[in-house]
């Protein structure tokens, strides 16, 4: 049985209202073709969960100026004006979390933790309303898990059951993602039979894998 | 000296503070230019927090490959013994006190060695990133600035007023005016630059500096 | 039918409990024999909490591979599709809801669902393995044991009182004599074994036994 | 610079009373020769981290059997009597912990964390004497982070700058122990020269690791 999929068909199980977590940094391993396809359905309403915004004019950023997204967690937005504007101006909420913050409470989502101790943002405007707990004399904040309806993911390979393997440093969030969501889409460079992949070169298993989809070729693009 | 060499000056004096062997990751802008300014026969590992070790100089035109950007998202290289990881790896690293240094520039810094790096309210709001993080992981937290603003503001405060990137993890903070040295004392000026006398760097500074005893 | 007759179709009946594509853990003994009795056109994912997803059958003599063991520390197989990865990863599995059904034995189990399969006091303590998370993690606990002891001890309490492996976890009891699904009304006996009667499976049985509404 | 030392000069670094962790499960992946080397130098006193104590005549074994062991933090002892016997005999204390709470406990020393909040041995005697959280109305226990003076660890491909490719099930506990120890050593099978591993093959990164140990051929052996 092969998971892959067309990229509409795809996008379909997306629905207004969604949370959904996006790979990627700064475009780097984002997943643009189905970045594509979901400003250019004109989602509505979701909250998205992201290292950044992308840079303007790349695929994750047409989800804020299309605005699909009226939710935004993220770490950095300075790469896409056009985020800060509609956050100054009350037209999007944006939570804005310490990267190894974030990474981790994706993490402690897709691994059935309550939550995690971090000493990062300690003494911050991070701490407000947060639960502190001191651990051998040291204050650390507690927090929580963070998970989504979908995932949108970027890979090199996969086999068509769905492992997946990642190139460079475009791996960043996404292995990380793919446990934290109900649902987990993956565009592909190249997909391979199963059996094709030598176990220990997978870098996300399968089962967390629920659809691939084939990127295609292009030309010359800065679309993540 | 002018600007220039006194900048020059910094961007050297910063990559005199390390060791071979040491894993350090360099913050955008001025930090950058550390790598490039080691010592002789000195040779550290450069973490990029996107996911790699062992960051190479930047790409010669046409070798770029969009799957190796660094922290900045610019093209970078990987050199050999380098190694790629996720977010969450590059990130136990950083806070699990595996880096040696990081060094990054700031808005503002005070004798407590709180840092400001990464917001003005109401003016410019572009996200921590992974700055908390390093700020916080990182064995020695070096921050290389200017030592004013461009409209001569002060930036080495008794007390910061801009929202925190952390408190008091700053260890060193080198300038083109000097090296200042956060201690439980207060700040001591290591070293003055070129040309410059301890009043001229005092005067830019609010703080009182001490001379090393 | 003989003993060898029932044990055969408790296997058997455990898997098929399971649907095309679910992953599934299976312990030592009894539950490592499911592997082997799933019904026609039935492909499940069997993972190894030590560490890889595509558990296969025993190798040929002669085939084994000292790095490829199973949970038990036997030599075993990865089937293509599989995949490899770390203790960490493979909680991350077990404890995240990713298991979709986890079948072990057990010492006990009670009509609340509490379990109790890692130690006898003073007797037998061989430590809970992977057991604790593997029962609160997995979507679906299900126990595949003899009905009792064999000194004819029940097994299936009205309150274990052996230290527990989890509380409230267990969702269904298939042994020899019959299923039994775990409900918040009690247990249910939703099948009995061939020339067994229900009066049969009581009498082996410490808390009353409902029959399916 | 290599990292290519003899096994004697690695296990010198072990001092009697220190803290251990061992890589490995039930042998497969435990780094024997290392071990051999440990208990031939009747190093004493030692805390020993590790899922088990392997099989009764394995070099794991062996450290219990030679009473080089005082503590011992582990998962399952059911593979070497000899554990159980010094634990029933008030010899060796013993702190079983879950397998997912191990393995958490040592990333988080790892990766700066001040500890986990998991859902693992609540209603069991695991929780005796730990704090619980409450998390949307789910109970949690706050399980600490646990780290080593060293860890010894067994890899099957190295460069000489410590990355480490470890095979099939053999990695286990390996990549998590190697972030959490002072001092980290592997055995390995195979190593090559720096740059002969790709960078996205590398399972350990080499700042991880501070000694490499050439692991010798044997002739058919069960230790480890």
């Amino acid at each position: 049985m092969t998971k892959v999929i067309g990229v509409e068909d795809a996008i379909r199980k997306i629905e207004n209202g969604m949370t959904i977590m996006v790979g990627g940094f700064i475009g780097c391993g984002a997943p643009g073709q189905l970045l594509e396809e979901v400003y250019g359905k004109e989602v509505k309403d979701l909250t998205l969960i992201a290292n950044d915004t992308g840079i303007l004019g790349d695929a994750l950023s047409q989800l804020i100026v299309h605005r699909c997204v009226s939710k935004l967690i993220a770490t950095h937005i300075g790469t896409n004006k056009e985020t800060g504007r509609q956050m100054s101006a009350g037209e999007l909420e944006v939570n804005l979390v310490p990267q190894g913050t974030l990474v981790e409470q994706i993490r402690a989502a897709g691994a059935g933790l309550g939550g995690i101790l971090t000493p990062t943002g300690i003494g911050t405007i991070v701490e407000e309303g947060k639960q502190k707990l001191v651990i051998n004399g040291t204050e650390y904040l507690l927090e929580l898990p963070i998970r989504a309806n979908v995932a949108l993911l970027n890979a090199y390979k996969a086999d068509k059951a769905g492992n997946l393997v990642y190139r460079r440093a475009a791996r960043n969030f996404n292995p990380v993602m793919a446990m934290a969501a109900d649902l987990v889409i993956a565009q592909v460079d190249h997909i391979v039979e199963v059996g094709d992949i030598d176990p220990d070169e997978v870098m996300t298993p399968g089962i967390f894998v629920d659809y691939l989809v084939q990127k295609q070729p292009r030309g010359v693009t800065n679309l993540g | 000296m002018d600007k220039e060499a006194r900048m020059d000056w910094l961007v050297k004096r910063v990559a005199q503070e390390f060791k071979s062997g040491d894993v350090v990751n360099l913050g955008i802008g001025i930090p950058t230019k550390v790598a490039n300014a080691l010592p002789e026969g000195i040779e550290i590992i450069l973490q990029s927090e996107n996911g790699y070790m062992g960051v190479g100089p930047a790409p010669e035109a046409g070798n770029e490959d969009p799957d190796t950007v660094n922290a900045g998202g610019q093209y970078a290289t990987i050199l050999p013994g380098g190694c790629c990881f996720d977010s969450a790896t590059s990130f136990a690293i950083i806070r699990g006190g595996h880096v040696d240094a990081t060094v990054l520039g700031a808005l503002q810094v005070d004798e407590e060695g709180n840092l400001a790096s990464w917001m003005i309210p109401g003016k410019m709001v572009p996200g921590m990133g992974g700055a908390m993080d390093l700020v916080v992981g990182a064995r020695r937290v070096i921050v290389a600035m200017e030592h004013a603003t461009k409209n001569g503001g002060l930036k080495i405060l008794k007390k910061c007023d801009l929202p925190l990137t952390a408190a008091k993890q700053v260890n060193l903070i080198v300038t083109e005016m000097g090296v200042i040295e956060v201690t439980s004392k207060g700040l001591v000026l290591k070293e003055i630059a070129p040309g410059l006398t301890f009043e001229e760097v005092q005067a830019c500074t609010e703080p009182i500096l001490y001379l090393p005893e």
